[in-house]
């Protein structure tokens, strides 16, 4: 609720971990009113769904600004240049052109984002090794929003 | 209805919108620059989706990063606010096209009222009363006279070719006429290397005074009488009012029943609204604006109808529930537009709000997306909030006005706080004796330093 | 009109004072005690004054302090607001001996309306509906069934000496008077040593509802509808709306016009409030309020008229300048009144706001003496601020309030805004089927807690 | 002007101090619509005039409190206790009861406060020197405002 800090449910964080390991799932979101809880295993640790960052009214009192993902800050990360959905592969099946560990080359397309029926090829702007794929495929992605880390 | 509408705006007018989506339970997505992550309408949204860097080309105007916000939120209409992509036909169509709604009228119309010629021409055929003409060159004194006599004196003698007040000369009376003309051929000719005039009637002290229109698209609209918008810096509306300290009763409906009686003929969709320049008890067409306005709320507060409510269930494809002889005009509204700008020089003043204290009370409305701590961006216009007071009376509404802006409190940039205070108690103000030059006037002459 | 006003109170009520002061031109003095050295109504007066220490009985409620400070400052009159010494008619008296203007009633009808038997019988008097009754003690059960089935079933015994629901029995049907007889006497006997019981209908489920008054003093008085306030918490108003849910055009007609003529009877002057419970389309008084209600902006809203406003030229000896055929209602209006307390236990939560930011925007009123960095001292009631909405509909009232409920934050303490983020939710409350229990059930049933 | 900082205009003080020499004063005060500027000479430095505190909405957002001169927090001060008029000697003409460099009793009378027609005699809290008088004849009080210091 809006006016009211985000309390941390621990126990109930601790017990959608375990329904997720029991079901074999990857990740489960619970949202209650204006409330929501995702827990994921495998992917990204964000807090909300990425196109739905609910920053809420109580950050107007935070001392420090609650820094967006769409930041780009995270060291050795490459933002997203548009809106769109990001795919990690060219076609559905198909090898993806990036994984954790692959040796890239500045220029080499690391992931496409698609807008407005078009897609567009990323290309990592340096060489170097994806120690992380912070994106999931399909997943819609902002401006500015980390992709991978190069490093 | 829609589930989820996208407001491709910011700053208070994104607020606005989105409480009034809100109020119908419906969903909302903002968009914003990087520059706005810290933004109100982004912490109130339901979702939001950030768009490209702070340069409005690269985010709030930019129409691919758009379309991809709705496709990826699945949002099922665009509000555009005022600005940005508000009078672009072609977002209007790309968004029709992609499965969108835009709230806001037809393409065509907007196409129709954003060229200031076919927008003229639109207008005459529908009967709203243009500024009268030559309707193109006169070739002779002898002619121009018989059309200056036809149109009243004084008329402006204007260069065909012309533009930037070159080739422009005022006839007061018919003596001055001839000399008028020589005079404006000949800068003309040296100008524009075409000594082609043509003549216009000349309104030396008009008001600013606009009707608000909203239309289902099927051939039913009504008009919420007028706001007068006259007091204005470089073209800039400062303070608006509605009623106009100009109009009565009669003046109010019988404008209104013409402009109401042209948009129905016109079978406009959605709010809009249609500005003159008023003299001598005589309407002058000057534009059409096919979108909220700015000065908006003045009308809502004395009508009592939510104009972005009903923008969105027009669009939604609601006829129009409210009908012409439901809308009455209770008391007098004054709105007030707070820029952070520096209030004698008016150069913009960006910045950290260190403190922020809005008036309240009685009769007062506050349209903000300003908070205290929150930045304001050097990227975009200089407006911060809106103070929008109601009275019984103008008298009541003034005293209002003049108690709220000593309440209002905005710390660590500067405002036009102070240009108000002074407005409030100025004598022609208080007796809504001003035109469209007034505030000029009155900044040239020092009115802020005494 | 007078020149000066000292405002002998504290909190939004001094604001408000101050507020209708400035519009209409007064200068004003503030009054304090030293725990309110930093309050808005102190910061925003023309003059202010330190009367006491923080105990309210040595300041807010110090005569002589107050007396004096119209003394050293020259105020010509005293507005009390609501609480301390607002229904003080001794205070009333002083004031008038030291020829100082006591904006509220005579001291007459405060002292009749302070007391409870008086009240009644003064009502009675003017044709105001009272709960019926017995009159009286009932000296045996063939009398009781005589006077129960002239007023109809369920009926309440009550111990004649009775007090704190001890000796109080209802009897749904008249087999079950004789009983409740029974016991009632000899509970009364036992608690009080006297077993005098008297009759009363008993009202199970009513709504408070109460209707505005404003009178001349001369015999000329209007009313300005009514508010049901039945939400209350240990008979604490929490929500207050108007219209009733409960009531339509002809019964408020009814009941108004019934009020307005014993308000000119009584020849009252000021602004008061005529106090009912209302069950199955019947009004029975309560108690009359002299003095102004923390509510009263409801009222304000759907009239459009400025209560402090009246309040002032009455004092001031003008005549009512609304008449009752003047007096319109439009749209609906809620109050919710905003305290410091804990939401579920409701105990008070006094302490620095490190954050405030009140809703704005279209139909949204902020009626609050808070900013932020300013302590809520413990010494005084809880209230913070009121939030009051107006809206065409009372949906449409409903969904504006939710949507600025959700808006409104205060960070640094604990306050009932989350109760009322419950309310506007509630299906009871949307459908407006709520009595004078409801909020009391609603919190036992752990409401609060879903 | 609500809503701007107060500015001190210091040739403006100079000059009013100025004056108060040429033509003889002890206080002059100017006020110009919202703004006022008192220069006194012999009275306590005030700000404004006692019984008219314009703390100013300015004030909202300083981060510490102006402290209000009631506050009676003036080292060795006496404050009044009650609002009302001081008054330095019995009657008009006396003697006033103490003068700056008395030495006092405890319970000595030291001055007098007028509310509601009575005199209220004020007595000194201990015994010391009056080592400065901070109120004028005639003056109006607030509750707690320092009205003479005694060490």
């Amino acid at each position: 609720m809006f006016g009211k800090k985000i309390n941390i449910d621990a126990a109930l964080i601790a017990e959608l971990s375990q329904l997720l390991e029991q079901n074999g799932l990857t990740e489960i979101e619970v949202q209650h009113g204006t409330q929501r809880i995702r827990v994921s295993r495998g992917g990204v640790a964000v807090a909300a769904a990425p196109a739905a960052h609910s920053t809420r009214l109580s950050n107007l009192s935070a001392t420090t600004a609650i820094k967006d993902p769409g930041d780009g800050k995270l060291p050795g990360s490459v933002p997203s240049p548009m809106v769109g959905t990001a795919y990690l592969a060219p076609e559905p099946g198909a090898k993806p052109f990036i994984e954790e560990g692959s040796k890239v080359k500045a220029g080499q397309t690391i992931l496409i984002v698609e807008a407005m029926k078009t897609m567009n090829a990323i290309p990592s702007p340096r060489a170097g090794t994806v120690t992380k794929i912070l994106v999931e495929n399909g997943q819609p992605v902002e401006y500015g929003e980390p992709l991978v880390i190069i490093e | 209805m829609f589930d989820k509408i996208l407001i491709a705006n910011r700053g208070e007018i994104a607020l606005r919108v989105l409480r009034a989506c809100k109020e119908l339970g419906i969903a909302t997505v903002a968009v914003h620059s990087t520059a706005d992550a810290e933004a109100m309408h982004v912490k109130l949204a339901d979702e939001s989706v950030c768009i490209g860097p702070p340069p409005a080309r690269e985010s709030y105007l930019n129409i691919p990063a758009l379309l991809a916000a709705c496709e990826i939120t699945g949002a099922e209409a665009v509000h555009p606010g005022y600005g940005f992509l508000s009078e672009n036909a072609r977002f209007a169509e790309i968004l029709k096209d992609h499965g969108v709604a835009f709230i806001g009228p037809s393409p065509e119309h907007i196409r129709i009222m954003g060229d200031k010629i076919e927008a003229k021409r639109t207008a005459k055929r529908l009967g709203i009363p243009c500024v009268p003409g030559s309707e193109g060159g006169v070739s002779n004194d002898i002619e121009a006279m018989k059309i200056a006599r036809d149109i009243g004196f004084p008329v402006l003698v204007k260069a065909a070719a012309g533009g930037g007040g070159r080739g422009m000369k005022v006839a007061q009376t018919a003596e001055e006429l001839s000399n008028a003309l020589s005079t404006a051929r000949s800068e003309a000719k040296s100008a524009f290397g075409d000594d082609a005039v043509y003549l216009e009637k000349y309104l030396g002290q008009p008001r600013h005074i606009e009707i608000q229109v909203l239309g289902d698209g099927k051939g039913d609209a009504i008009h919420l009488g007028e706001r007068d918008c006259s007091l204005q810096r470089r073209h800039q509306k400062v303070w608006e009012e509605s009623p106009s300290p100009a109009l009565n009763a009669e003046s109010r409906k019988k404008i209104g029943d013409v402009v109401g009686k042209a948009m129905r003929d016109l079978k406009y969709l959605g709010a809009g609204t249609v500005e003159f320049l008023y003299e001598n008890g005589e309407f002058y067409f000057i534009e059409m604006n096919t979108r909220l306005q700015v000065e908006h709320p003045v009308t809502e507060m004395v009508t009592g109808i939510d104009l972005v409510n009903e923008q969105i269930k027009i669009a939604a494809g609601s006829p129009l529930t409210i009908k012409q002889e439901d809308v009455t005009f209770s008391g007098h509204a004054i709105e007030c537009r707070v820029n952070a700008e520096n209030p004698e020089t008016f150069t913009p003043s960006p910045g950290k709000i260190s403190y922020y204290y809005p008036p309240g009370g009685l009769g007062v409305r506050i349209d903000s997306a300003v908070y205290q701590g929150y930045t304001i961006p050097p990227y975009y216009d200089s407006l911060i909030g809106k103070l929008i007071v109601h009275g019984k009376t103008r008298n009541e509404c003034l005293a209002r006005l003049r108690r709220s802006l000593d309440e209002y409190v905005v710390d660590g940039i500067q405002t036009t706080l102070p240009l108000f205070r002074k407005l409030v108690r100025n004598p022609d103000i208080i007796d809504g004796n001003y035109n469209i030059h007034w505030l000029e006037k009155f900044l040239a002459a020092g009115g802020m330093k005494d």
